[in-house]
């Protein structure tokens, strides 16, 4: 179970743990918190929703292109859904490596996968308003109908 | 019959979690100007669609008993 | 207390609760881990041996050039010394920065000033020996009494 | 008098962990080579110097007081 949709607080040394392995040397791990302040907004909470069967599996689709790209590369990605609150844990990615460059480039690119091809969602909560976010750079269409270049962008 | 899935601000708009419709032989695009009519949906050029968990074409059809699920832009992570 | 060095096994949490912050959406951490084949040879154990005082002033020092460098870092690091099996964690760096790209290069900055700059010395054990082992490329020279240039090599 | 600290492979040769002696007025580098011959060191021209726990070029004068380590290359991490 490298691949989780939670629904309660994340632990991280749980996730750390799974990719802990003799022939690594690295490990790193991502850990995506809720910001207070965007673009100068104030958000008082998020609501992550989540279509999770096929999450998980977008999830394990990324897990399984890292250990084809980086060789010997062991991944274990969770990712929280519902109300969370500032400083809260949203997602958790560990990748553990041979190498440390490895690990470290590993893992920047699970989360830019993640951005683009699990189906998640999250919903700002302001203190004016609340509002279903896109993929952060609203004005990205997919005119063949799903996502064919990476969109390397926060 | 098939399933179809909402999410996000499709599920605000629709007001319902899925539908049970019978979309078979009709293809995706199809679909998707049905549902955008009924509900009033805009922006569904940046939705995508996915059939049975795997995300699907334009042009794919649907079958009988496939579950299809509306996709817009993702904010995880 | 954010730059330590430690005889005890390293809790990873706690140098991850170190550097939340409200205002960062992302935290990396590098977990350096005792890896098993070093070019095909199988280490038993480790020792780490420091010059403590001088250490915990590298690494803050590290610290201090990356909250110059990116804005808005935070960043906590724990070294481990003594003795050390394989999987065992002897290092640990949590960088918080609000745009994740940052906390990726950050973090890798803090790992390869380490090496650099800090006075920490491994011993390697084997089945048939054991050796201190010099900055892993063995040929190279300060010529002035001190690195001026980064060792980016692993 | 002054405190000079070995670490690592120059500890496991000179056999202790510090000495005292008296390098007040001399250079880093005459300081080095004194020890290197002394205990018959080698690949001295990788050892850094630090005084008083600060990085410390060749032609630094000691000082009284001043403790000096020779630091082998590092390999932290």
């Amino acid at each position: 179970m490298n691949y989780e949709i939670s629904k309660e607080p994340i632990d991280i040394q749980a996730v750390i743990d799974k990719v802990v392995q003799r022939e690594a040397g690295a490990i790193t791990t991502f850990i995506g918190t809720v910001r207070e302040l965007t673009k100068g907004k104030r958000t008082l909470f998020l609501i992550y929703e989540t279509y999770e069967a096929m999450a998980v599996k977008k999830l394990q689709q990324i897990g399984s292109e890292i250990e084809e790209r980086w060789e010997g590369a062991k991944v274990a990605i969770t990712h929280r859904v519902g109300r969370l609150d500032i400083t809260d844990v949203a997602v958790v990615i560990a990748v553990s490596t041979p190498h440390r460059n490895d690990a470290y480039e590993a893992n920047r690119y699970a989360i830019e996968r993640i951005k683009e091809i699990v189906p998640i969602w999250k919903k700002e909560h302001w203190e004016d308003g609340e509002e279903w976010m896109g993929n952060q750079l609203e004005t990205v269409a997919y005119p063949k109908g799903h996502p064919e270049e990476k969109d390397l962008n926060e | 019959m098939n399933k179809v899935l909402f999410f996000a601000h499709i599920r605000d708009a629709v007001g319902q979690e899925s539908l049970q419709l019978e979309a078979a032989g009709k293809t995706v695009a199809q679909l998707k100007a049905e549902i955008a009519e009924k509900y009033k949906l805009e922006k569904m050029e940046t939705v995508m669609t996915a059939i049975n968990e795997e995300f699907a074409m334009n042009e794919e059809i649907i079958q009988k008993d496939d579950v299809v699920a509306f996709i817009p832009p993702v904010s995880g992570g």
